[in-house]
């Protein structure tokens, strides 16, 4: 078989999973090994993949299988996180139960992206995208209890998206008679413009369930609370962006020549920013660290859908870059609080507290983290917002900048509530024998995707060069000075020197740094923290100040208006509304022999009558 | 052929019937024949199968009883769609009988096996045949061995089910028999391929009459929507490997006698279009019901109705992939559907609360995945049979602009998912007796056997392909059979 | 400027002590009667914040640590705190004749009598209550001590430490307190 | 008013008959009651009567006769007559019974009590410290604590108060002005 | 040659602002003290209080992350003035104003807040940590106006750099204050909001939380944080001198336009009470938003 093959690229990837599967009966460190291996293997063989398509029939459809520019930045995203997420796990996941079905639909909804990515045509994208739900939503109800619930919803959200995917697809299937991507797209315009705007809703409405976009995002809090921290990680940074890339090859490979396309991508974004807006609020009111956490990927997420759906090249390189940058924060985040789960057990902000001078490691990837995810500079996070809002403000969306620009400074809240109610406060003694976590396995994955957020920061241009090519593929015309390795122009000329930015911000900080270390350094004290000024009051050890119950009560108090109504328990209303209906349905067997006996007969009555009427 | 004696479709029937008769006997001489003799039969029938079926596929082997020629005389018509049928009939037989061997306790056993073998020559009878009266025969055959298995475990709701079931069965079987009385006045024959030629003797209000009581009588063996009362508690009451018959077996007889009478003897459009509509109801109000049950029988016996449904709604398209999705979508059923009853029999047994579900993914990882593969398969998920199978009828709707039916079985496809994986999910709660129980051999064998058919039929859809195109064109050639049937 | 005998005082020196002296955050600790002295001192009328005296809410940012009353021995453990909590260099001021020698309260079973036993005190303002002339009378002979150089409280405190520590543990029977660390 | 006095004063003789209730001078109607019908009285009180108010819970310490006396001072806020439930008790090894729960604010009061007297109440056991820190010598509101001796113990003098007389008996001793018995500092005899 | 003078340019710029901002802190205080009838402190005064916290003999910390609170602050502060161009003309005060944008300088100016924010956290005192709670959520309230006040600005300009938006106001008919007076009250209004005087200091409220964020901080590191807050106080006045009132060519220029900005919160702070946080908040949302919303429709009717 041809190593460059996408063949052989997803034999790898699938092949991988049973094997650690297997031999996780063997030996525990086979399996992991196995593990890490298919991960590092399939990224490695990313940078080799041939360009060559790949034909199967299966069932009478022909399955094809290719890369492209577009399919391989996402691929890049997935397996910058894969290999973490499984490095990650093998410590994790030691204590946890099933670690072998863990492994098993890890690796395969990871081969599944990929599956997803390098398909060509729309039916080998559907296979592909259901194998990858069914094995998250395994992987979400992984701990049982609660989670159950949580998976159930996220697979039913799931479903109804694939299932307008589906649909969408069975019909332009019947319309072209091909299920390529590109013969489809070529078809497609053919259609009348109704049917256009259906199809592509369908499609849009689809992928924006994975993406999380409002309203359809009531799976996301609790799939994201609920499943293991590395899977978390991957999932909120890797999977939804499955429903961008989807979301990108529809709006620009099939619908752009839509007269409905402006219009629709004008909704689309508006939608991204309010998600982006509201999410941030209800993040901000979280009080277990993984909900927020989801919450506040379902706004970076309306943040991508935002640059995605404006089409402008600056935006689109934005949507990208958050994307990429997105996965490697969130990424980060979750693994800290996974770090902290699997030390102290606890998500819940309410309880945590304390924990910087336990667990340093974790605290400095939670604050690169958040710093990335609050845009400031000079981590990664800040080019992605740039971009994004150069390319909001040219192109004429003043209000959708203050959308953007809203959620973004509230985002400051929901991360400094996430990164003081964990580590700063008060030291607890409940905490006092907390460790830090294994350097190989927990700590190298999150300071190497820490580095990653340092270096997108400074060289951007490393990352923009492989979106361009995306770009350029998804007929973008994408200007080589629109950006270099390390500076960022906009389209009216501005630039911004990211090395400059870097310098002097690195120079000043370490300049006052060191002022403020060295001067009477001799006199300087360390002072626990039950060392502070309570009105001269002591603290006692069982005692703990820390103000993290409320945290935002003010802030909440000002916003109630927009909380105090729910989406999400609408939907939920909605779903309780068919339950009960189907409840009601089953009276209709009331269990009567003779009931039945009647509606045999009225039937045939009924039958009857409307044949003669009919005749 | 090369056989000691000629290999012919008689032996489907005959055998297992033979097998009935002798096992009194048998059972005198030792009781461990009792458990053998049934499986044994079984095994001949899938060995007859295994012969003859790849001749069928080329051409229909017509059988003619006694030796009198149509139409006058009776005959069996074994082309691609019996065939595969009956194939079906024997290999669920003979699993469920392996099922048995272990997970089947309650006495008189060889009564059981009686039954059960019964209920396999009806079935198959019903399939084979090409006599109408003769399928009436079948039929009762059938209906009957279903009843007394329904009412098996001799407690007092089981009892009611079985009285219920044979009040609306007699029903049909009346229906039934009006009909064909009907038919037989006007025309003086009960050949179906005679038949199908002598239609238009018949007035057009007398065969939307005797249409009505067709539909209505083999609609209560197929479980159409509001004909459908006495399934779920049929379901619920006989044992599982029974229901997982009646969801393999009689069920698909009843659609295949249904689907086989209305195209040729009622070929009119709006007969298809009601029947399209019947599936459809039946498939919406069947998920919702299923929605809220919590008794775990009377949820697959909801599911399996909605799965009828789906497949009865993609027969009425009456095109080539409308059938060809249809018989897929029977199969499909037929494997996933018995497989998920075995297996919640074998993890819950009897007691069929939802709750008994709880912790079954530590106390029983094997059948847990096994119902977990199950479930996936009958949502539709790929690469499990059921993806292809819904595509199929997804694709079928499709071709005939039917975009509202694809958009209803979409949606029912969520609700049947909810329900589905709220049970899925029960197994790897946490909480749960800790009762360690060992499942036999026998009983993860039979459920596996079905698994490894949803995985196969999963990975290589194009491998039954040609059977069920062959099987639909066979349905849908009307002309053919007629000739077939008549030539000699 | 008068130089104390310290003459080798660098012009740094000279200007930190300036700005230490100009410069005075207090502390009001608001015991007794005293605390009602200290808001119309701080506003319009005497206008203390001319001489750069203000009002700090926390012993961390403050200089000046106020008693502007009776202490009575559960108050004594919380001011303790709070001058152990005041940055160096700091200084106490004792306010009204409690703070002196018990005052009205000198017989009572719950109050100490004379504050210097417990820590360090480098002006004593007296009366019953000193009204704000005096107050502000005060913060300027504590300028004039922190000009002089005698203004070193601070550092008796941190000298004897062991000899205040004993004292204060005679009448605080329950010491669980931080260890003074600097 | 007067009116309401005395019938509240017969009403409660009569449904009270283990009670001893009289008029005070001062306004209010006071109540004697033993320790055993004290919390059923209270109970009655505050059902029956409207007190629905516990203004106090105050404590004497009858040296002399070895006693304390705690007086349950209530509030009716419809009759607005006050009343005084008065119960004596052990001095030494005498307890009183705690009534949290017909009024929680009685706790603080307890508390004080339990602290400033020594008398502990059951029902309210071990109570955290209310207003003392770390006391550890006689509770110091009982008439046999000298707090004057306590102070000169516990407490540094400044020098040059040594000679401190009392002020009263200063000026009286150069005006011969007569001090009122009342006025005359107690001293243990 | 060329290095040093450019260098030395970074330092005489932040002395300026230092001295600047101290003075004009100064001067605030005695404008204050004469409003309540009071002489008022020496107009030095914060110097003398910077010095004072310098010289302290002892400094405590709570952990790392107080002790690098101070020096994000500083970052900010020292960063935000080195990106902005101090005077329009010549090349000593213009340090690296070519290589940021108005986006830029918007999110690093956030950079010293969450630096504080985190170091007031560390200190586990329950009042620093209420008042980085409401002092975050005012910043969510005041960044609506000043942002779209700053896009109207942008757009009005075609331009993100804040050296071509202060170029193109070379007469004072070109002034934004009299181009886009909505943009200006919704900006100024921000200010407020931003420089923490009454009515928005409710996130230091003294009497309430003993001072909120840095009631922990004492010594060199409340001695760092006042320094950077004179400068940041500088940096903030130059940014919307530059933004509205057309950039200064010479320091005095400079110094008069700031002061006369400066005295709009100090004199507004003056006579008003406090407001609470959630009011805060309405309120940045009602009327300076109104006004930033007027103001880019202004602008889009203007082109």
């Amino acid at each position: 078989m041809d190593i460059t093959g996408i063949p052989f690229f997803l034999a790898v990837s699938f092949g991988g999973a049973f094997l650690a599967y297997l031999l996780h009966f063997a030996h525990r460190f086979l399996r992991n090994a196995v593990a890490l291996l298919t991960v590092s293997v399939s990224a490695a063989l990313l940078f080799w993949l041939g360009d060559e398509t790949f034909s199967i029939e299966m069932g009478g459809f022909i399955l094809t299988l290719g890369k492209t520019p577009y399919s391989l930045f996402f691929a890049g995203i997935v397996a910058l996180l894969a290999v973490p997420t499984v490095l990650f796990s093998f410590t994790y996941m030691a204590k946890e139960e099933r670690p072998a079905m863990y492994y098993l639909n890890l690796l395969i909804t990871i081969a599944a992206m990929y599956g997803i990515l390098f398909s060509l045509d729309l039916l080998s994208l559907f296979i592909f995208w259901e194998i990858m739900t069914w094995s998250s939503f395994l992987l979400t109800i992984h701990k049982g209890g609660n989670a159950t619930k949580a998976g159930v919803k996220y697979f039913l959200y799931s479903a109804a998206g694939a299932y307008a995917i589906l649909f969408s697809i069975v019909i332009l299937f019947n319309m072209s008679g091909s299920l390529l991507i590109e013969d489809v797209a070529r078809s497609f315009v053919l259609q009348n413009p109704l049917m256009q705007l259906m199809l592509a809703g369908t499609l849009l409405f689809g992928f924006s369930v994975k993406a999380g976009l409002m309203p359809m995002h009531g799976w996301a809090p609790d799939a994201y609370a609920e499943s293991p921290a590395p899977f978390t990680a991957l999932f909120s940074g890797a999977l939804s962006k499955m429903g961008i890339f989807g979301m990108g090859m529809v709006l620009y490979q099939i619908f752009l020549q839509s007269p409905f396309s402006l219009p629709v991508r004008e909704l689309l974004a508006w939608a991204g920013g309010i998600t982006s807006a509201l999410a941030t609020l209800r993040a901000i009111q979280q009080t277990d660290a993984k909900r927020l956490l989801a919450y506040s990927s379902v706004a970076q997420l309306g943040y991508i859908v935002i640059g995605l759906a404006l089409g402008t090249p600056l935006s689109m390189m934005a949507a990208l870059f958050i994307a990429l940058l997105h996965g490697v924060f969130k990424a980060m985040l979750f693994f800290a609080v996974g770090a902290v789960y699997f030390r102290t057990g606890l998500t819940d902000l309410n309880e945590l507290r304390g924990l910087i001078r336990r667990m340093p490691v974790s605290f400095l990837t939670v604050l690169m983290a958040i710093i990335s995810l609050a845009n400031i500079p000079p981590l990664g996070g800040f080019v992605g917002k740039w971009l994004l809002y150069e390319s909001l403000i040219q192109s004429d969306h003043y209000f959708l900048v203050i959308v953007a620009f809203f959620s973004s400074t509230a985002s400051f809240l929901y991360v400094y509530r996430l990164i003081f109610s964990i580590f700063l406060g008060q030291e607890e003694k409940e905490f006092e024998h907390v460790k830090e976590v294994p350097f190989l396995t927990m700590q190298l994955p999150m300071l190497a995707l820490a580095a990653v957020t340092f270096i997108t920061g400074i060289f951007p241009g490393i990352v923009l060069a492989p979106i361009s090519s995306a770009l350029t593929y998804l007929g973008f015309p994408i200007y080589h000075d629109m950006w270099s390795m390390s500076m960022l122009f906009n389209e009216w000329g501005n630039r911004i020197n990211l090395l400059a930015m870097i310098s002097v911000i690195g120079t000043v900080f370490l300049t006052g740094f060191t002022i403020l270390s060295l001067y009477r350094m001799r006199r300087t004290r360390y002072v626990t923290t039950k060392d502070i000024h309570t009105s001269g009051e002591v603290p006692t050890e069982n005692e703990n100040l820390t103000y993290a119950i409320n945290f935002y009560q003010p802030f909440e108090r000002a916003v109630y208006p927009v909380l105090s109504k729910s989406i999400r328990a609408w939907i939920d209303w909605i779903g309780r509304s068919v339950s009960e209906f189907g409840d009601f349905l089953r009276h209709i067997y009331t269990g009567d022999g003779q009931t039945y006996a009647w509606y045999v007969v009225l039937f045939l009555t009924f039958m009857l009558a409307a044949g003669s009427w009919l005749l | 052929m090369p056989e000691l004696f000629p290999l012919s479709p008689v032996h489907y029937v005959a055998a297992p019937l033979l097998a009935a008769f002798l096992l009194p006997l048998v059972a005198k001489l030792s009781r461990s024949f009792i458990k053998i003799l049934p499986g044994l039969t079984f095994l001949y029938v899938l060995y007859v199968s295994a012969v003859l079926f790849p001749h069928a596929l080329q051409s229909p082997i017509i059988e003619q009883i006694a030796g009198w020629a149509p139409p006058l005389g009776i005959n069996l018509y074994y082309g691609p769609m019996a065939g595969l049928f009956a194939s079906l009939f024997s290999a669920l037989g003979f699993i469920v009988w392996l099922y048995s061997l272990t997970q089947m306790k309650q006495e008189p056993l060889d009564r059981f096996y009686i039954l059960l073998m019964m209920l396999v020559a009806g079935a198959t009878g019903i399939v084979l045949t090409g006599d109408i009266f003769n399928l009436f025969v079948f039929m009762e055959i059938t209906a009957i061995s279903a009843f007394s298995l329904t009412a098996f475990l001799r407690e007092d709701d089981k009892a009611e089910a079985g009285f219920k079931y044979i009040l609306i069965g007699s029903l049909a079987s009346t229906f039934v028999l009006l009909g064909i009385a009907v038919l037989y006045s006007y025309t003086g024959t009960l050949n179906l391929a005679d038949l199908a030629l002598s239609m238009e003797k018949v007035p057009l209000s007398v065969r939307v009459i005797v249409f009505g009581l067709f539909l209505v009588g083999f609609g209560i063996e197929a479980e159409i929507f509001p004909l459908n009362g006495w399934a779920p508690d049929a379901y619920s009451a006989a044992p599982a490997p029974v229901s997982a018959l009646f969801a393999g077996i009689t069920v698909k007889a009843a659609l295949y006698a249904l689907a086989r009478v209305t195209i040729l003897l009622f070929p009119f459009a709006g007969s298809m279009a009601l029947i399209s509509i019947l599936g459809l109801v039946t498939l919406v109000i069947s998920e919702l019901a299923a929605l809220h049950q919590k008794n775990l029988f009377r949820m697959l016996a909801y599911s399996s109705m909605g799965q009828v449904g789906l497949a009865i709604a993609a027969l009425g398209l009456f095109t080539a992939e409308g059938v060809y999705a249809a018989l897929f979508a029977m199969i499909n059923h037929a494997i996933v559907k018995g497989m998920l009853f075995l297996a919640v029999f074998a993890m819950a047994g009897g007691s069929a609360n939802l709750d008994n579900l709880n912790g079954m993914g530590r106390k029983k990882p094997v059948l847990s995945f096994m119902f977990t593969l199950g479930a996936f398969a009958i949502i539709g998920l790929p690469p499990f049979s059921g993806f292809w199978s819904k595509l199929s009828v997804l694709t079928a709707m499709g071709q005939t602009g039917n975009y509202i039916m694809i958009a209803i079985v979409l949606a029912t496809t969520i609700v049947e998912a909810t329900y589905y994986l709220r049970a899925t999910g029960r197994l790897y709660l946490s909480e749960g007796s800790p009762v360690e129980s060992k499942t036999p051999l026998s009983a993860i064998a039979a459920v596996a056997v079905l698994a490894a058919g949803i995985l196969w039929i999963g990975f290589f859809p194009g491998s039954i392909d040609e059977i069920l195109t062959a099987g639909a064109q066979d349905l849908l050639d009307t002309a053919k059979y007629t000739e077939g049937v008549l030539k000699d | 400027m008068e130089m104390n005998d310290k003459d080798t005082l660098t012009i740094v020196e000279h200007i930190k002590n300036f700005a230490r002296r100009h410069s005075l955050f207090v502390l009001a600790y608001g015991t007794g009667c005293g605390a009602i002295e200290v808001p119309p001192t701080m506003t319009s009328r005497y206008d203390a914040e001319r001489f750069g005296i203000v009002g700090r809410a926390t012993p961390r940012q403050a200089d000046v640590l106020l008693i502007t009353g009776y202490l009575s021995v559960k108050t004594l453990k919380r001011v303790i705190r709070t001058y152990e909590q005041m940055q160096n260099p700091k200084y106490v001021i004792g306010f009204g004749s409690c703070t002196i020698n018990g005052g009205m309260y000198w017989d009572s079973y719950n109050t100490i009598k004379v504050l210097d036993q417990y820590m360090p005190v480098d002006v004593y303002i007296n009366g019953c209550m000193p009204r704000p002339e005096s107050v502000i009378s005060g913060f300027i002979k504590l300028q004039q001590l922190i000009k002089a150089g005698k203004a070193d409280g601070w550092k008796k405190y941190q000298e004897n430490l062991d000899w205040y520590r004993t004292n204060q543990k005679k009448v605080i029977k329950n010491w669980n307190m931080p260890d003074y660390n600097w | 008013m007067s009116d309401n006095i005395q019938n509240l004063q017969k009403s409660l003789s009569e449904r009270l008959p283990q009670c001893s209730v009289k008029i005070r001078k001062h306004g209010g109607v006071e109540l004697n009651s033993s320790k055993e019908n004290l919390v059923g009285v209270l109970a009655h009180l505050r059902e029956h009567f409207g007190y629905r108010h516990l203004s106090h819970i105050s404590c004497v310490d009858w040296l002399e006769q070895n006693q304390f006396e705690l007086v349950y001072i209530l509030w009716n806020y419809e009759s607005r007559i006050q009343l005084f439930v008065k119960v004596r008790l052990a001095r030494e090894n005498g307890s009183g019974i705690s009534i949290r729960h017909l009024w929680p604010q009685a706790d603080t009061y307890e508390r004080e009590i339990a602290e400033m007297y020594g008398l502990p109440f059951d029902g309210n056991e071990n109570p955290r410290e209310l207003i003392l820190e770390d006391w550890d010598a006689m509770p110091p509101m009982r008439r046999d604590f000298d707090t004057r001796a306590y102070s000169k113990e516990a407490f540094y003098d400044r020098p040059g108060r040594e000679d401190a007389k009392d002020v009263r008996s200063v000026i009286s001793g150069r005006s011969g002005e007569e001090i009122p018995e009342i006025a005359i500092p107690y001293t243990r005899k | 040659m060329e290095t040093l003078k450019t260098i030395s340019g970074y330092f005489a710029t932040i002395g300026v602002a230092f001295t600047v901002g101290f003075l004009f802190m100064g001067f605030s205080r005695i404008l204050t003290a004469r409003v309540q009838n009071r002489v008022g402190p020496p107009i030095y005064q914060n110097l003398l209080d910077i010095i004072k916290l310098w010289s302290k003999e002892s400094a405590i910390n709570h952990g790392l992350m107080q002790h690098l609170g101070p020096a994000f602050a500083v970052t900010a502060s020292v960063t935000t003035l080195l990106f902005i161009p101090v005077l329009r003309i010549g090349n000593w005060f213009q340090n690296f104003s070519f290589e940021g944008d108005l986006i830029f300088l918007l999110y690093i100016m956030v950079f010293g807040q969450l630096g504080m924010a985190l170091g007031a956290g560390q200190t586990g005192n329950p009042n620093s940590a209420i008042g980085v709670s409401r002092g975050l959520s005012q910043v969510v309230g005041y960044e609506i106006p000043f942002v779209l006040a700053l896009t109207a600005l942008m757009v009005y300009h075609e331009t993100t750099s804040l050296h071509e938006i202060m170029a193109a106001q070379d007469s004072i008919g070109a002034w934004n204050i009299f181009v886009n007076p909505f943009a200006f009250v919704a900006a100024i209004i921000a200010f407020l909001g931003m420089t923490h005087y009454t009515p928005f200091d409710v996130p230091f409220a003294p009497a309430e939380l003993a001072s909120g964020p840095p009631s922990e901080f004492g010594g060199k590191y409340l001695g760092m944080m006042m320094t950077s807050g004179s400068i940041f106080a500088f940096a903030k006045l130059t940014l919307f001198v530059n933004l509205f009132l057309g950039g200064a060519s010479n320091l005095l220029e400079l110094l008069a336009k700031t002061l006369a900005l400066y005295l709009i919160p100090v004199i507004i702070g003056i006579v008003t009470p406090r407001y609470r946080t959630e009011q805060a908040i309405v309120f940045f949302w009602k009327w300076p938003t109104a006004f930033g919303i007027l103001s880019i429709l202004w602008v889009v009717w203007m082109r």
